[in-house]
C-alpha cells in the first residue's frame, strides 16, 4: 500500500570531536547543502523538513528545530522533530520517509545532528537528578555487564572486541568524513588502551563527535539527481521497556523482531546471504557480535566467530562487510549515528562510497539502536525497485 | 596600545535552570522504606514479578504495581564492570566495581557499589550482601547502603539468577 | 488515501501542581481510559504508538523513555516520539496509516511543568547567541506581541478581558478545567497588568497532566464498534524562528495550514483554539477564518488549563468529543508551538 | 499500602555551553566588542539585525554586512513589573522591540525606564552599553530612553 520512495540525496559533515568553525545551524547546514546538491534540488523542491536530535540537553537549547527553521528553509513547510534516544537518527530517516511513503509529500528533507562539544556528553547523557536510586557509571557502566554476559554465555575469547575494534578503525581510514582516522591501529594498541567499563577498552568505545546527516527523500515520480536512487526497501521500528523482569538483555526481543519485520517487507529470508552489506549501530565492540545474532545473520553463540572469520571485514575481503564507513566506533555524533548508518547504507547501493564502497552491492540494511538497547530502527535500501 | 583582539568565534553560554523535583508516589513509597533501613519492592498484579527500585507500573504489563514486599538485602549479581574512569559527578575513586545486583525476592537487578572485594574474583552468580551506613546517616537515598560485600554462600546457577525467594537459596 | 478517525480519548484535569505523580503515573489512567472505551487491553492491542514530551519541563534527559513504562510494551511494540506537542506525535501517527503500516495507533503527550519556571525555561527555545541568553521569557515575548495588536487598534484590552470572562465561565462547565468562574469584564479589566498590556488572567496557567488518544481507520473504526470522528483534513506549517521577522499580528502559517486541511470546506460548528494568551485567540480565530457561527474553546481552552506537550492532542481530543456526543457536526482544532506561535497545526474533523 | 510522604527537593540543572559562532553571529558579536552593531543584508535587501545566518525567506547563506546606528524607535514594549531571577535587570524594566537607524527590522532587549509611564511606542532609545564587553549580545547592557523622548 506504501508509495515507493526512495533516497536522491545525502549530505555529511566532516566529523570531528570539535567543530567551532561553525554555529549550530551551519553545522546542519553543510550536510543539508550536501544533500540538496546530491540530489539537484532547491529549498523550493523541498515539501517538509523532518529533523532529528538525541537530548537537547547535549546543546542546551530546547526544541532547537524552532531555532533551526530558518536555516533549514522550513518557512511555510511542514516540520517534525523525533526524539527516540540513540536511535532517533535511524527513526528519523523512517518517520521522514513515511511521510513520501503516505503518498502525502512527494519530496522531503531529513536531517539529525549533535554538537557534543557544546558541553560534555557523559554529563548530558546523565544529568543529575534528586532521589536517584541508581548509581551513575556512565553508559559503559550500563552496558558492560550485558557485554560481559555476552562473552560468559556464548565463550566467545577476549579478542573479539578488539578485533571489530581494529577493523572498524580500519574501514574508517578509507572515509574521509570519518572522525577517527586511524589506518595503522594495531590489535597491541587496542588491547594496550586504558581499561574503561571492564571488559570494555578506550579503543573499543566510540567517540564523542560533532556532526550532521542529511538525506533527500522523493517518491518513485519525482526522483532527481545524476546519480542512482536507493529504494527503500524496508522500514521497521521496535521499542521495549529499558528495564522488565526476565527481559533478554544480551539479545533483546525488540531487536529479533524489528528485522524479522524489516527482513519480511524486503524479501530477505537469510541476511548474510541476501544483503551485500550492512550499516549497524556499534558504539561498543563488543555489540558487532551481539548483534550479529541479534539480527540473524549467525546463530545464537556464533556471532563472534563470523567476526573471526573476517566475514564482516571490508578489508579481508568478507562476504558481510559491516560498517565500511568506520561505522560508529569512528564517529559518534550521538543524534546523527542512526541517520549515517542508514545513509551510508544507502550510500553503497547507490555505488556512490568511495574507497569504502562494497563492489556490486545492491541490497544493504541501516541500523539503529537507542536507550538500553530498547529501541530499534531499521531499513533495508536497494539498486532495485524491488 | 594593546594587540587587536581576534574575531569573537566562539562564546560561554551558562544555561542554569532551577527545578524542584517530587519524586513519584511508587518512588516515594520505596524512599521511605529506605529510611528506615528495609528494601522493598512492589509486585505487579498481573504478571507477579517483584520490582526494585519500584517505578509506579509493571513495565512488562503496563499496569500500577501497588502490592509492597519486603525484600532480602542479600542478593545475587547478575553481572557487572569494574570501572576505571571517572564520572562527572560521582565521588567514588576508580577502579571501582559497578555490579547488578538481584535481591532475594526481587525479579529485576539494581546497579550498586560492590566493595571489599577481590576486583578480579568478581563474577557472575556470587552471592552479596549489603553493607548499610549507621541508622543515624540514613536518609532517602540508596546510598543507605554503602555498597555490598561478598558473601560465603555458594553461587547461585544463572538461569536461577532473579528468582530466588526472599530468603535465598535455603528457600 | 485512507480514511482516518478518532475513536477515543482522555485528558486529566489540569492542576497546577500533580505532586507526588511522576511520568509514568500522569499518563496510565489515561491509557487505562482510552482502553476502555474502545475494550482494549493495552498498548499491544493497537499498531503504532507515538507520544509528545519535552525533557527539559521536568528537567530530565529522556523523560519519554520512561512513558515507556506505561505501555506494557512486552512483547515489543512498534512506537515513536517526537519532542513537540502530542498533537504532532497525532501527524506522525496519520502518516504511518495511511501508508498502511498500521490500522490503529495510540497517541499521547504528558508534561509535569511545575518543577521549573515555566517561562524561564522556554526561554532557551529561542535562539542561542541573540535572544537565549537574554531569559526572554513566553510572557514577555506574548507581552510585546499584544501590545503590537493594541498599538494597531487590531484587539483591546476589553476584546482580551472578554475572551477570558467566556473562558473561565465555559470552564465552569468543565471538570478538567484548572482555572474557572464568572468574572465581568470590569472585575478582569480592574486587576492591576503583570507584563504589561497582559494581566495574569490573560496567560494561560502552567498545569501538569497527560492526555491520550486512540485513532484508526474508519473500518477499524467501525470493528470497534465505538463512536468516531473523521480526521478529513490535516495540515502543519511552520515559519521564522526570530519573532521580529515574522508579523505578529497575524499568523501566516495558521492560514496555510487552515487552508491545507480545508477548513473553509464547510460550516465550522466547534473551533478548539490552542491560544496560551487571550490576544492570541483573537489573532488566530482570525486567521482561521472562523466567524460568530462557530462556537471557540466551549471547553475554556488553554486559558483554563494548559498541560504544555499534550494540549494540542487535548484540543482535537475536544473537537471529538463533541462530535461524538452529537453538539457538533464538524470542528476544527488547532496545535502551536513555538515563540509567539511559531508552529501551527489544523485538523479539522468530521462526524462519522 | 504505605503512604508515603512528599518528598520534593530543588536542584539546578545546568551546564556553560561552549559555542562556536559561526562567521556571522561572529560577526556581529566582535561587533558589540567594539560598540558597533552590524546587520547583515537580506535576499529582498532588507537590513537584519542581528543578523541571521540564513535568509528568512529563502534560505540562502547570507554575509553581506552593514553597519547601523545606535539609536532607533520602539515598535513594541512591554513593562516587566516584578524581574524574574533570571532576569539581567532586577527593578522593573521593559522589554524592547526596537528598530535601530539603518535597520528593516527590530531586536529585542532590555529596556531601562523610570515607569511604564514614561515608555510609548515609537519612542527613540538607544543602546547603552556594557561597561566591559567581552563579545556577548548582554555587551548591550539595555536601550535607554533617549533625552526628551518621553511626552
Amino acid at each position: 500500500m506504501a508509495e515507493r520512495a526512495a533516497v536522491v540525496g545525502i549530505g555529511q559533515t566532516r566529523y570531528k570531536t570539535r567543530r567551532n568553525d561553525v554555529s549550530i545551524a551551519g553545522l546542519l547546514r553543510e550536510a543539508v547543502d550536501r544533500a540538496l546538491e546530491d540530489a539537484d534540488v532547491s529549498f523550493a523542491d523541498i515539501d517538509a523538513v523532518i529533523i532529528g536530535k538525541a537530548p537537547d540537553m547535549f546543546e542546551g537549547v530546547i526544541m532547537p528545530e524552532s531555532y533551526l527553521a530558518d536555516a533549514l528553509g522550513a518557512m511555510g513547510k511542514p516540520m517534525l522533530r523525533v526524539h527516540t534516544a540513540g536511535s532517533v537518527g535511524g527513526s528519523t530517516a523512517i518517520v521522514a520517509a513515511s511521510h513520501v511513503q503516505s503518498g502525502t509529500f512527494k519530496r522531503v528533507l531529513t536531517v539529525t545532528f549533535e554538537k557534543q562539544s557544546e558541553s560534555n556528553a557523559m554529563w548530558a547523557l546523565s544529568t543529575p537528578q534528586p532521589f536517584s536510586v541508581h548509581l551513575n557509571a556512565g553508559a559503559g557502566g550500563y552496558f558492560a555487564p550485558i557485554i560481559r554476559e555476552y562473552i560468559r554465555r556464548s565463550g566467545a575469547p577476549d579478542d573479539v572486541g578488539i578485533k571489530v575494534a581494529v577493523k572498524d578503525r580500519r574501514h574508517g581510514a578509507r572515509n574521509p568524513l570519518a572522525h577517527l582516522q586511524l589506518p595503522d591501529i594495531t590489535e597491541q594498541e587496542v588491547r594496550d588502551s586504558m581499561m574503561l567499563w571492564d571488559p570494555l577498552r578506550f579503543l573499543e568505545a566510540c567517540p564523542s563527535s560533532d556532526g550532521a546527516c542529511a538525506m533527500v527523500i522523493a517518491a518513485e515520480d519525482s526522483i532527481t539527481g545524476s546519480k542512482p536512487p536507493a529504494w527503500i526497501r524496508g522500514v521497521a521500528m521496535r521499542s521495549e521497556p529499558t528495564m522488565y523482569a526476565g527481559r533478554e538483555e544480551v539479545n533483546p526481543q525488540a531487536g529479533r523482531d524489528c528485522a524479522a519485520d524489516v527482513y519480511a517487507q524486503a524479501g530477505i529470508t537469510n541476511p548474510r546471504r541476501d544483503l551485500d552489506c550492512a550499516e549497524i549501530y556499534v558504539p561498543f565492540s563488543w555489540y558487532e557480535p551481539m548483534w550479529l545474532e541479534n539480527l540473524g545473520f549467525a546463530a545464537e553463540g556464533e556471532g563472534w566467530k563470523l567476526t573471526l572469520e573476517g566475514a564482516t571485514s571490508l578489508d579481508a575481503g568478507g562476504d558481510i562487510p559491516w560498517n565500511c564507513s568506520g561505522g560508529v566506533l569512528s564517529s559518534n555524533p550521538i543524534g546523527a549515528s542512526g541517520m549515517i548508518r542508514f545513509a551510508e547504507a544507502a550510500r553503497q547501493v547507490r555505488g556512490d562510497a568511495g574507497a569504502h564502497q562494497v563492489d556490486g552491492a545492491r541490497l544493504a540494511m541501516g541500523h539503529a539502536y537507542g536507550g538500553g538497547a530498547q529501541f530499534f530502527a531499521m531499513w533495508i535500501v536497494g539498486a532495485d525497485k524491488g | 596600545m594593546s594587540e587587536p583582539l581576534a574575531d569573537v568565534t566562539g562564546i560561554k553560554a551558562p544555561v542554569y535552570l532551577k527545578y524542584r523535583f517530587t519524586a513519584g508516589s511508587a518512588p516515594a513509597r520505596f524512599l521511605c522504606r529506605l529510611k528506615e533501613g528495609v528494601l522493598t519492592g512492589q509486585r505487579c498484579p498481573r504478571c507477579s514479578n517483584v520490582y526494585i527500585p519500584p517505578r509506579g507500573s509493571c513495565p512488562a504489563c503496563g499496569v500500577p504495581t501497588e502490592d509492597e514486599v519486603v525484600l532480602s538485602d542479600k542478593g545475587t549479581i547478575q553481572s557487572f564492570t569494574i570501572v576505571s574512569i571517572p564520572i562527572p559527578g560521582n565521588p567514588i575513586q576508580p577502579p571501582y566495581v559497578v555490579a547488578n545486583i538481584v535481591p532475594d525476592g526481587a525479579n529485576i537487578s539494581f546497579i550498586h557499589l560492590l566493595s571489599e572485594c577481590v576486583n578480579e574474583e568478581v563474577h557472575i552468580g556470587q552471592r552479596v550482601q549489603a553493607l548499610w551506613k549507621p541508622a543515624e546517616e540514613w536518609g532517602h537515598a540508596m546510598d543507605n547502603i554503602r555498597y555490598f560485600r561478598p558473601l560465603d554462600e555458594p553461587d547461585v546457577p544463572v538461569e536461577r539468577i532473579g528468582k530466588l525467594p526472599v530468603t535465598g537459596l535455603e528457600g | 488515501m485512507r480514511e482516518i478517525a478518532v475513536v477515543a480519548y482522555s485528558q486529566s484535569p489540569c492542576v497546577a501542581d500533580a505532586g507526588a505523580t511522576n511520568e509514568v503515573e500522569l499518563i496510565m489512567p489515561q491509557l487505562q481510559a482510552v482502553y476502555s472505551q474502545l475494550g482494549l487491553a493495552s498498548a499491544q492491542d493497537v499498531d503504532f504508538v507515538c507520544s509528545g514530551s519535552c525533557d527539559y519541563l521536568q528537567g530530565a534527559a529522556f523523560a519519554f523513555v520512561a512513558g515507556v513504562d506505561a505501555l506494557g510494551a512486552v512483547p515489543p511494540i512498534k512506537e515513536s516520539h517526537v519532542e513537540m506537542d502530542a498533537a504532532w506525535a497525532l501527524y506522525e501517527a496519520i502518516l504511518k496509516i495511511r501508508m498502511g503500516h498500521a490500522d490503529s495507533a495510540l497517541i499521547y503527550g504528558f508534561g509535569k511543568s511545575s518543577p521549573g519556571e515555566l517561562p524561564i525555561v522556554l526561554s532557551q527555545r529561542l535562539d542561542p547567541y541573540y535572544l537565549a541568553p537574554l531569559w526572554l521569557d513566553t510572557v514577555s515575548l506574548a507581552a510585546l506581541q499584544a501590545r503590537l495588536l493594541l498599538d494597531q487598534d487590531l484587539v483591546s484590552e476589553r476584546d482580551m478581558a472578554a475572551v477570558v470572562a467566556r473562558s473561565r465561565r465555559n470552564a465552569m462547565d468543565n471538570p478538567l478545567a484548572q482555572l474557572a468562574g464568572e468574572f465581568s469584564i470590569e472585575e478582569l479589566l480592574a486587576e492591576e497588568h503583570f507584563v504589561a498590556p497582559l494581566r495574569r488572567a490573560d496567560c494561560c496557567p502552567v498545569s501538569d497532566g497527560a492526555a491520550a488518544m486512540v485513532i484508526a481507520t474508519v473500518e477499524q473504526a467501525r470493528a470497534w464498534g465505538a463512536p468516531y470522528a473523521r480526521i478529513t483534513g490535516i495540515d502543519q506549517r511552520i515559519e521564522n524562528h526570530n519573532p521580529c521577522l515574522r508579523d505578529l499580528t497575524d499568523s501566516v502559517s495558521t492560514r496555510q495550514a487552515a487552508a491545507a486541511a480545508g477548513v473553509h470546506r464547510g460550516p465550522v460548528d466547534v473551533a478548539e483554539i490552542y491560544a496560551p494568551f487571550s490576544h492570541q485567540e483573537i489573532l488566530l480565530t482570525r486567521a482561521l477564518g472562523l466567524d460568530d457561527s462557530t462556537l471557540v474553546n466551549p471547553g475554556g481552552g488553554v486559558l483554563a488549563g494548559n498541560l504544555m506537550m499534550a494540549s494540542g492532542l487535548s484540543r482535537v481530543g475536544e473537537v471529538f468529543r463533541r462530535i461524538v456526543d452529537g453538539k457538533a457536526g464538524r470542528g476544527v482544532a488547532h496545535a502551536t508551538s513555538g515563540p509567539c506561535l511559531q508552529h501551527n497545526l489544523v485538523a479539522v474533523l468530521e462526524g462519522a | 499500602m504505605v503512604a508515603a510522604e512528599l518528598l520534593s527537593q530543588h536542584f539546578e540543572l545546568g551546564f556553560t555551553y561552549t559555542r562556536s559562532t559561526g562567521p556571522v553571529v561572529g560577526k556581529f558579536l566582535t561587533g558589540l566588542r567594539e560598540g558597533r552593531v552590524y546587520g547583515v543584508r537580506g535576499s529582498d535587501g532588507r537590513v537584519l539585525v542581528p543578523p541571521a545566518e540564513y535568509d528568512p525567506l529563502t534560505g540562502a547563506a547570507l554575509g553581506e554586512f552593514v553597519e547601523v546606528g545606535q539609536q532607533g524607535r520602539l515598535l513594541s514594549w512591554c513593562w516587566v513589573s516584578e524581574p524574574r531571577e533570571a532576569h539581567h535587570l532586577q527593578q522593573p524594566f521593559a522589554w524592547a522591540m526596537v528598530q535601530l537607524d539603518g535597520a528593516d527590522v527590530a531586536m529585542i532587549h532590555y529596556l531601562e525606564a523610570p515607569s511604564a509611564e514614561a515608555i510609548r511606542s515609537g519612542a527613540r532609545v538607544g543602546i547603552s552599553w556594557a561597561a566591559e564587553r567581552e563579545g556577548f549580545i548582554t555587551d548591550i547592557r539595555c536601550f535607554t530612553l533617549l533625552e526628551g523622548a518621553a511626552p
